[in-house]
């Protein structure tokens, strides 16, 4: 695994909306690095800010109603939260690119998949029409859809799920960006469609060696593929691992829990599947303590009064918790991650 | 697609024959006489003959068979002989109008120019200005314009013509003496010159279908817009890092159009009878104003001609659209 | 300028507002196609403005004297003037004018001006220039065939294959009928707009002065008072029948001018003399039934004497409008004048009037009474902005003198539709009181007056048919209307004219209201204009010229 | 390796059943909130309209303007019909408000009558056009026989030239009715027939939809698989749930209908020329247009702000219902 | 328990059940062809039992759930619930079973009317099917609230005012509302968060316990299905291709697809996830409307054989309790499998 410097460096990101009936804090304080060619996967219930996160990064949220409240994103040395929109739109498909849940709705139905394809390399590379179209049955041969040349003609509606995602996947990987983005891209499919996606995805990283931010909530599929993991709950990063280190020595009673919940094809058969009561926290204010206090059963006087930073609990691992799980107490005065 | 416009326009068939059918019989409820502008004194036996004489006598299915006959083979052969020249339809026996006697059909191409000039342009106008007018108000929606335009456009929908066109008439023929108030349907357009006097005399019914036009449209390529706005590939479009305009413009346009542009054909019938008070208030003597004076007049043949032509337009036109849609819609065209 | 050669002002612009159908004024009795036939075909004689005779086609009028008319007044004798020709170059005959009288009195034909030829027994040629009319009894005004607009002369060869059924069928001859007129025909678009160039084989030197006319059709009548009086596009305009403030308005931005011609139009108020209650079914506004109360002519006086005449003009007529108390206004030697005093609005006097008559208030509900029977009517007219509001004022007045007055408008068309099987035609007559306007055509009163007859009382046995609306009927009158087809001398006709007027109106069968004259305007620009109700309006439009 | 490491087995989660819920402040104040009494759907609906300043408007305008003609008379004694003619063409003063008309007659109690018939077509009209349409949709909506003919026999309406054929019917109908049931009633009938008859098809076509759409929504399979039958189907499942669109239409149907009957007055084929509409006003006030200006600017202020309050009120429902924007 | 065999009559008999919805193209809107969405399904339920049903999306999961309750008319085969016929049940008759019989949906928001109170949707099937005074009714609706772990207070709330886990209660609430002995559970967790799952999941289980109810567990998360089912029926295109006791099919499954369907299950363990050797199905699942000739998989099968492509296979028991459909399995005369399959295993059970 290259463990070389962080090609995309986000600071105590924090963005809310300004909806109707008052504020959403949706991403609070969120501070991460990606490295080059490392598999950052990103987990957390729905809800909790993954994907907001990541389109804050780049600027795909609406503003109005969303505010990127503070924080930077440095990539290639620019922070991009400061970026005027043309500097971003240069940034956005050519050196991040981004995949996105529903392969169904993400693509232009009037369109046909090659020129969809087309667009970002004429538009970043600067290719020609012919120059785009070859590229382009390259990238549909990168990304494992048949006859390749044929198809670029057809439209989305003529594509399987499967290979609808594989589109666009091509479109992301168009440019050769070093960042690539895909919030939850097999969420849609099926196992065995998600199951060839993720394979492509593991070769292609091979192949090309690009950065990835990979956001799911299946657990299965980050223990699969990523390198690293954060856990998300209630706009923040309560857990941060390296992947192995997550499944063995979970460090966040969230992270836990959520462990435990999913039950496995192939482990030990539980006599009964245990829950996590309550309900995720409304995020109508800025966080002044614990987000995952009204679930958790560690709760002490102290997850009320403040919010836990992100203490180290082992190497490349920080868990946002004030329970320390190693000697089963409150923590005492341990020095703050971040 | 294709097997879809074939059996589009084989049930567009029976349609229009029930659609004749129901015509014909409502019409023949019509307390409508041939022989109300004859003068009282005319005998009552010679009236009867008179009547005779123009097929009044015979059984309901006859006189519909006569007419569907007239209508769907006599006059499109007299269309055919006027064109080339030929003679097939001589000696036929055509739809002759009750209040001049004169085949219906030459009053309605007679009619024909100055509706498509002035109805259809405000139509061609309409869409033109409401179209820029709908994708701004959506993409900004909520705005300072929007809501101009909201207003604007129902003010538009909500006020009569026969009261905005007495209302441009009082300002610009009589105040400003800007425009003519009466349309000259003889004027030929054969020069620059007359080129402008025509411009000249279109502007105000334009201007007052026009706003109707680009009320009602402008809605609804907002609401599409907004519709489509909200699509996820609009969002695959901006990370790939596309310029807004082409996100509006390419995307997001090209997929709200879809429904807009069957709107807009279906919409093009009205051109030939919707205007009827606008013909009136401007003098444009055209389908419209040629429908209400024969209503006044009783005159049924003319009155059962136009109102099918009508009909044929609008399914023909439906028919169009549905096309329209399927050519527009990849998902419907490889259905 | 009044003089100079034909064709040196350009184009002259007409606009009625109702359009003509035809151009063939004998296949339809509508105004608008008469007067639009009249810039193309002509008759022998026209009637001025003053509705005297004026020679068109002949150079003298036939009368006894000049031995044009017979002695025993069966015939009249016209000789055509020399050198007129159809404006297809071909000379005028009197087969023309034989044949004229055979399109409109085939019995298939469905002639609408057939009423002009009514006692015409024969017409025939009796050379290329001299024609003859035979009346099967004496005739003292022998003026109706081949005179006035609504009786023009056509031209054989157009017409000679159209006669009886297939007049209508003509179509070709009926939009583009070839005249003797100072117009020819270049295009006729039904219902909308008709191109007239001037004939360039006119008999009149210099004449017409304009080149073309554009006669457009469609709108209103404020659309087209506006576009000569406003705006200037149109030099004339017909039929301006808006409130006068609107006119008065209107002209005040100094383009035009409103004109008026007064013939024979009076809006009157008939009276019914028979009981129209519902009940009576079949009988209803029969003679059978007498009405309980309207035969009474002080009842009819007193609501005669409650209607302010002036304010209607002044609401609904202006300029085109005077107070009249006689059917027979015009021509000035058939008017009367005995009954002027109720052009003061009295309403005392009529209240005086119906109390004399018995009829009082006595339950105080402000409607007077008698027998039990209250003085309740119900009056009807036709849908027209006007009529209404003369309705609404006339009740207004007749509920002040304690008349209960129920209004009711029916559309023109039903109105006088003449359907037999409608309960509204206006020959019905199921109201108390209706309002409309009448006239005659031409200037002799004989056959109007004689529409007050007895037997011309419509009834369910004649299909309705018949002119004596308000069913008025006195032996006296008979004979006085049989006693005037047998005058000739003119101040005696018009001293019983005088008469059969006086007792109609004294009679209580009618409430003259209105004069009403026809209200047209034209540019201040155009000369030479010459309003005729007695004839076409535009009946000397070949004197029209434009005022440099 | 498939167990899974054995210090996570002691994990205490709450809720697992031998755990007691824990204490939980903000849990206690949320389910506070939560249990107040229930909050009807149509609270909801307006708490959603209130934040749509147009549709308030809009709603406000409607009600004043129903309110100004049932209630005008009252406030306002003048008979419309009454003539004074010294007054006649008088401007707007204390003793005529909006002015007289050529006849003296005072226009706004003529305006309050003529609302009164203006407003009455358009209510009944779209009642009519509603009726007709939510009821032709839902049944071919949601019975699949019906669905072919129902739907031609829609297409076949859509077909149809409206507005001539309104004009014919007018003409045809005009005089039997009259006699029948009197000229204003008659003609009342005929014009919110002819106009609800001719205008229910884009109800219908929606309300379809709607339908269909429904009835692969899970909650009506849930009702058939309880054995709900098809009458109280729809009563208690589809009609609700097609509301929203059929009140849509019915805005827009008020204001078709209100345009509709001016335009029939304009033709002349409308109320009788004594009986005020809107519509008739303003097309007798379009002679007076240069010297009178305000018998126009009345009736048609009149006919402009109530279609477009009830446009306005349009948008809003439908923002209102719409449960995709309520959520929010 | 396992084995529909054991002599007791089967609560839910499914016999050869077919659906199969028209196409209708051309010209004239002819019949052309059917999504044979459920082309031959044979299954018994027994009482208390769980037969877990998976398989991919569009298989024909749901419909085979529908059509065993009759809310499709299904096109051939039979059904019998309880000793009474199902599918060819008149109206009546067919209304007087819905009691025994009932469903609980996918989408938890989907399935309740947006517009009806949480009472009225649990009394709906009491409106319908009993003569239940008013408070009658009120204490029933409480007890099921209370059953299915709602909180009475909110009985007069609307649905969208509940979370996920708890609409999902209310689809319950009113499937026990008339005492069913069989429960059609489409997918009811497939809609719901992870950490929600749990919570449905052990209500069901719980109930079944208390209730002894019988269901039809549809699903497409094999882990979940393995948690809850006894025996599981693994779907392949409108037909079973395997039906085995779950422990037996999840450790040595038979069918080809089942074994690639269960390798695809990403497993959350990421020794384990590196470890295991996947078997990865190249293409997609064809069209119902137009199955592959032979047997349904041929077209993804890894191990497919000539006879495949051309002879669809029976599906019959090969072990005890085990069905297949696969030739892998044909017997030769001796009854021995032609060729022996090679379980690829990939979790032992503990
Ligand atoms: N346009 C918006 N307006 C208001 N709130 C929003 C908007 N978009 C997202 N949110 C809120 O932001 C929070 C985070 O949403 P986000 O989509 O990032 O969650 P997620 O972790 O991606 O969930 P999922 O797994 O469901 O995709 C949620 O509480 C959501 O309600
Ligand atoms: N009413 C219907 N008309 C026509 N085809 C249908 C209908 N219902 C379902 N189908 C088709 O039948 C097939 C099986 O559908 P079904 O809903 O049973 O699949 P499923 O296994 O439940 O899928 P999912 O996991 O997505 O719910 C699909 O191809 C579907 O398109
Ligand atoms: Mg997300
Ligand atoms: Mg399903």
């Amino acid at each position: 695994m290259p463990q070389n410097a962080p090609v995309l460096d986000v600071r105590d990101l924090t963005t809310i909306f300004h909806t109707r009936t008052g504020e959403v804090h949706a991403v609070n304080g969120v501070s991460f690095d990606l490295r080059r060619g490392e598999l950052l996967g990103v987990v957390g219930e729905s809800g909790s800010g993954k994907s907001v996160t990541m389109m804050s990064l780049i600027g795909l949220l609406p503003t109005p109603p969303a505010e990127i409240r503070h924080g930077t994103v440095t990539f290639e040395g620019r922070d991009l939260l400061r970026m005027d929109d043309a500097g971003l739109r240069r940034i956005r498909g050519d050196r991040i690119g981004f995949v996105f849940q529903d392969p169904m709705t993400s693509l232009n139905p009037v369109f046909p998949v090659g020129h969809q394809i087309a667009e970002p390399l004429r538009k970043h590379m600067r290719l020609n029409r012919r120059q785009a179209r070859d590229r382009a049955v390259e990238l549909l041969e990168l990304v494992g859809i048949p006859d390749a040349a044929r198809r670029l003609g057809d439209y989305p509606h003529q594509f399987s799920g499967g290979m609808r995602q594989r589109v666009m996947i091509a479109i992301a990987l168009a440019c050769d960006p070093d960042v690539l983005i895909a919030d939850e891209p097999t969420t849609a499919l099926d196992v065995t469609i998600q199951a060839q996606i993720l394979e492509l995805v593991k070769d292609l990283r091979e192949k090309l060696g690009m950065a990835i931010v990979w956001i799911t909530h299946d657990l299965g599929v980050i223990a699969g593929i990523a390198d690293r993991v954060m856990v998300m709950y209630g706009g923040q990063i309560v857990e941060h691992a390296a992947v192995r280190e997550m499944f063995a020595r979970p460090r966040h009673p969230y992270t836990r829990a959520l462990l435990k919940t999913v039950p496995s094809v192939r482990g030990r058969r539980e006599p009964r599947l245990t829950v996590i009561e309550g309900q995720p926290p409304i995020l109508t204010a800025a966080p002044d303590a614990c987000p995952f206090r009204d679930r958790c059963a560690y709760r002490f006087d102290a997850c009320d009064r403040r919010n836990p930073p992100r203490f180290d609990v082992g190497p490349g691992h920080d868990a946002a918790c004030f329970w320390d799980f190693d000697a089963d107490a409150p923590r005492g005065r341990v020095a703050a991650h971040a | 697609m294709l097997t879809f416009a074939l059996r589009r326009i084989l049930i567009s068939i029976p349609t229009l024959l029930v659609i004749s059918l129901a015509i014909f019989l409502l019409l023949e409820l019509a307390p409508g006489d041939p022989m109300s502008q004859v003068p009282l004194t005319v005998p009552d036996e010679v009236k009867q003959r008179m009547r005779e004489a123009l097929g009044m006598g015979e059984p309901i299915p006859v006189r519909y068979g006569k007419w569907l006959l007239q209508f769907f083979w006599v006059e499109p052969l007299n269309l055919i002989d006027h064109w080339f020249g030929t003679t097939f339809a001589a000696g036929e026996q055509r739809i002759l109008s009750w209040q001049t006697r004169s085949p219906v059909m030459e009053i309605v191409a007679q009619r024909m120019p100055q509706t498509l000039w002035v109805v259809g342009m405000s139509y061609v106008v309409g869409v033109l200005i409401a179209l820029p007018i709908g994708i701004y108000s959506a993409y900004r929606q909520y705005s300072v314009f929007d809501q101009a335009g909201t207003f604007v456009s129902m003010i538009g929908y909500s006020v009569p013509p026969f009261f905005s066109g007495v209302l441009v008439i009082v300002i610009f023929s009589i105040q400003l003496q800007w425009f003519p108030s009466v349309y000259d349907t003889t004027h030929v357009v054969d020069s620059w010159d007359s080129f402008v006097v025509q411009l000249r005399q279109m502007i105000m019914p334009v201007m007052v279908l026009a706003l109707q036009t680009t009320a009602q449209i402008s809605r609804f390529m907002r609401a599409s817009m907004l519709d489509n706005l909200g699509q996820d590939y609009v969002r695959t479009a901006r990370a790939k890092g596309m310029s807004e305009a082409v996100v509006v413009l390419r995307h997001v346009l090209r997929n709200s159009m879809i429904p807009v542009v069957t709107v807009i054909a279906l919409g093009v019938p009205g051109i030939f009878g919707g205007a009827i008070i606008t013909e009136q208030v401007f003098k444009v003597n055209g389908i419209g104003q040629l429908l209400i004076t024969a209503i006044q007049g009783a005159d049924l043949p003319m009155v059962q001609t136009l109102t099918f032509i009508f009909a044929v337009l609008i399914v023909g036109f439906n028919l169009l659209a549905d096309i329209l849609y399927g050519l527009l819609d990849p998902r419907i065209r490889y259905d | 300028q009044e003089t100079g050669e034909r064709g040196r002002n350009g184009q002259l612009n007409i606009f009625y507002w109702q359009a003509p159908s035809t151009l063939n004024p004998y296949l339809s009795g509508g105004t608008k196609e008469v007067e639009a036939a009249s810039l193309v075909l002509e008759p022998l004689v026209r009637f001025s403005e003053t509705g005297e005779l004026v020679p068109w086609l002949v150079d003298e009028i036939p009368t006894v004297e000049n031995g044009g008319v017979s002695d025993d007044l069966t015939s009249i004798t016209w000789t055509l003037s020399e050198g007129v020709t159809w404006s297809d170059g071909t000379p005028l005959t009197a087969e023309d004018a034989v044949f004229t009288w055979q399109y409109c009195t085939d019995p298939e034909g469905g002639c609408a001006q057939a009423s002009y030829f009514d006692g015409v027994e024969n017409v025939e040629a009796v050379d290329d220039r001299t024609i003859k009319v035979t009346f099967s009894g004496p005739k003292p005004f022998p003026y109706t065939a081949f005179v006035g607009s609504e009786s023009p002369i056509i031209q054989k060869a157009q017409f000679q294959d159209c006669l009886g059924a297939k007049a209508p069928e003509c179509t070709e001859a009926n939009f583009n009928p070839i005249g003797t007129g100072p117009y020819v025909v270049d295009e006729f678009r039904p219902n909308d707009v008709i191109s007239y160039s001037a004939n360039e084989n006119f008999r009149e030197e210099g004449k017409p002065a304009f080149a073309s006319v554009n006669f457009k059709g469609g709108g209103d009548a404020a659309a087209a008072a506006r576009a000569v009086l406003e705006t200037g596009e149109y030099d004339y305009a017909w039929n301006l029948q808006l409130a006068p403030e609107i006119l008065t308005n209107m002209e005040a931005a100094g383009l035009g001018t409103v004109v008026a011609a007064y013939g024979t139009s009076v809006e009157r108020i008939e009276v019914n003399q028979t009981d129209p209650d519902p009940s009576l079914g079949d009988a209803r506004s029969t003679t059978e039934h007498p009405h309980p109360f309207l035969t009474d002519p002080r009842v009819v006086q007193a609501l005669s004497k409650a209607i302010d005449r002036q304010l209607l003009v002044d609401i609904g007529y202006g300029a085109a409008g005077q107070p009249t108390c006689n059917i027979l206004p015009a021509p000035e030697i058939y008017a009367s004048t005995a009954n002027d005093d109720c052009l003061t609005y009295d309403p005392e006097g009529a209240k005086a009037l119906l109390e004399e008559a018995g009829w009082t208030d006595t339950d105080g509900d402000g409607i007077r009474d008698k027998d039990g029977r209250k003085l309740s009517v119900l009056y009807q007219t036709s849908t027209n902005a006007v009529r209404q509001d003369v309705q609404a004022i006339i009740k207004q007045e007749w509920e002040d003198i304690g008349v209960e007055t129920e209004l009711r408008n029916i559309d023109g068309s039903v109105f006088f539709g003449g359907d037999p099987s409608s309960p509204d035609t206006f020959q019905k007559f199921y109201a108390d009181l209706e309002m409309y306007t009448n006239n005659f055509s031409g200037v002799d009163p004989e056959s109007y007056m004689a529409s007050w007859k007895c037997s011309e009382i419509p009834g369910p046995d004649s299909q309705w048919q018949g002119q004596n609306i308000p069913r008025f009927c006195s032996e006296e009158y008979d004979a006085l209307v049989d006693k005037l087809s047998q005058t000739v001398e003119l101040e005696q006709r018009g001293e019983i004219v005088k008469q059969l007027n006086d007792m109609l109106v004294q009679g209580g069968a009618l409430i003259p209201l209105i004069h009403r004259g026809n209200p047209a305007a034209h540019a201040k620009t155009l000369g030479g204009v010459k309003m005729s109700d007695w004839d076409s309006e535009l009946w000397n439009i070949k004197d029209w010229y434009r005022i440099q | 390796m498939t167990d899974r490491p054995d210090h996570t087995d002691d994990v205490p989660v709450a809720g697992n059943e031998a755990t007691p819920v824990p204490f939980n402040p903000v849990g206690a104040a949320q389910s506070q909130r939560l249990i107040e009494a229930p909050r009807s759907q149509l609270r909801d609906v307006w708490d959603q309209f209130k934040t749509h300043k147009g549709a308030l408007f809009g709603a406000g305008f409607f009600v004043f303007i129903l309110l100004a003609v049932l209630l005008g008379p009252l406030l306002w004694p003048l008979e419309p019909t009454f003539i004074d003619i010294r007054a006649r063409n008088s401007g707007p003063s204390l003793t005529h408000p909006f002015g007289t008309d050529q006849l003296g007659r005072d226009i706004l109690a003529r305006m309050i009558a003529g609302g009164r018939t203006s407003l009455a077509v358009g209510l009944t009209a779209m009642a009519l056009a509603l009726f007709l349409g939510t009821l032709i949709g839902v049944l071919s909506g949601y019975f699949r026989r019906l669905d072919g003919i129902l739907m031609r026999l829609t297409d076949l309406f859509l077909a149809l030239p409206l507005l001539p054929l309104l004009l014919v019917m007018m003409l045809l109908f005009r005089d039997s009715l009259r006699a029948a049931i009197g000229p204003e009633t008659g003609i009342f009938l005929l014009v919110v027939l002819g106009i609800g008859v001719t205008s229910w098809m884009p109800t219908a076509r929606i309300v379809r939809g709607d339908v269909l759409a429904l009835k692969e929504r899970e909650f009506v399979l849930a009702a058939r698989s309880i054995g709900t039958p098809a009458r109280r189907m729809i009563t208690r499942h589809i009609l609700p749930n097609v509301l929203s669109p059929v009140m849509v239409s019915a805005t827009l149907g008020i204001a078709n209908a209100i345009i509709t009957e001016s335009a029939l007055s304009f033709l002349g084929l409308g109320f009788p020329s004594d009986y005020p509409t809107w519509g008739s006003l303003l097309r007798d006030g379009t002679d007076y247009l240069q010297s009178y200006p305000e018998r126009v600017i009345f009736p048609g202020a009149a006919i402009s702000l109530t279609v477009l309050a009830v446009n306005y009120m349009g948008d809003g429902l439908r923002d209102a219902l719409d449960p995709r924007i309520r959520g929010r | 328990m396992l084995d529909a065999g054991t002599g007791r009559e089967p609560l839910v008999r499914v016999r050869d059940l077919k659906m199969h919805f028209p196409i209708h193209s051309g010209l004239l809107r002819r019949r052309t062809g059917a999504v044979k969405a459920v082309d031959g399904v044979t299954f018994d339920i027994s009482q208390g039992e769980t037969l877990g049903l998976v398989g991919e999306s569009g298989c024909g999961k749901s419909t085979c759930g529908r059509a065993i309750l009759r809310l499709y008319d299904i096109t051939g085969g039979s059904v019998t619930i309880a000793g009474r016929d199902v599918a060819h049940a008149g109206p009546n008759e067919l209304r007087r079973m819905r009691p025994t019989m009932q469903m609980v949906f996918q989408d938890p928001q989907a399935s309740l009317n947006p517009r009806m109170t949480v009472a009225r949707i649990i009394a709906e099937p009491l409106d319908e099917h009993t003569r239940l005074s008013r408070a009658e009714k009120t204490a029933r609706v409480h007890d099921l609230m209370d059953r299915v772990g709602l909180n009475r207070a909110f009985a007069n709330r609307y649905p969208h005012e509940f979370s996920g886990g708890q609409r999902q209660r209310i689809g319950i609430a009113r499937a026990l509302a008339l005492n069913p002995r069989f429960i059609v559970c489409d997918e009811p967790i497939a809609a719901l968060d992870v950490s929600i799952q749990a919570q449905v999941v052990n209500l069901l289980e719980e109930l079944q316990d208390s209730l002894g109810l019988t269901y039809l567990f549809i699903s497409h998360d094999l882990s979940m299905v393995r948690h809850i089912a006894d025996r599981v029926a693994v779907m392949y295109l409108g037909k079973i291709a395997e039906l085995s006791p779950r422990d037996d099919l999840y450790a040595d499954p038979l069918h080809p697809y089942t074994r690639a369907l269960l390798s695809a299950v990403p497993e959350p363990d990421p020794e384990a996830a590196a470890a295991s050797s996947r078997t990865i199905l190249t293409g997609d699942v064809p069209s119902p409307a137009n199955p592959p000739k032979g047997c349904n998989f041929c077209t993804r099968c890894p191990s497919v054989m000539d006879i495949c492509r051309r002879i669809d296979p029976d599906f019959r028991e090969v072990a005890p309790g085990r069905h297949v459909a696969c030739h892998l399995y044909d017997t030769t005369q001796d009854g021995r499998p032609t060729a022996a399959p090679i379980p690829t295993r990939q979790g032992e059970t503990p």
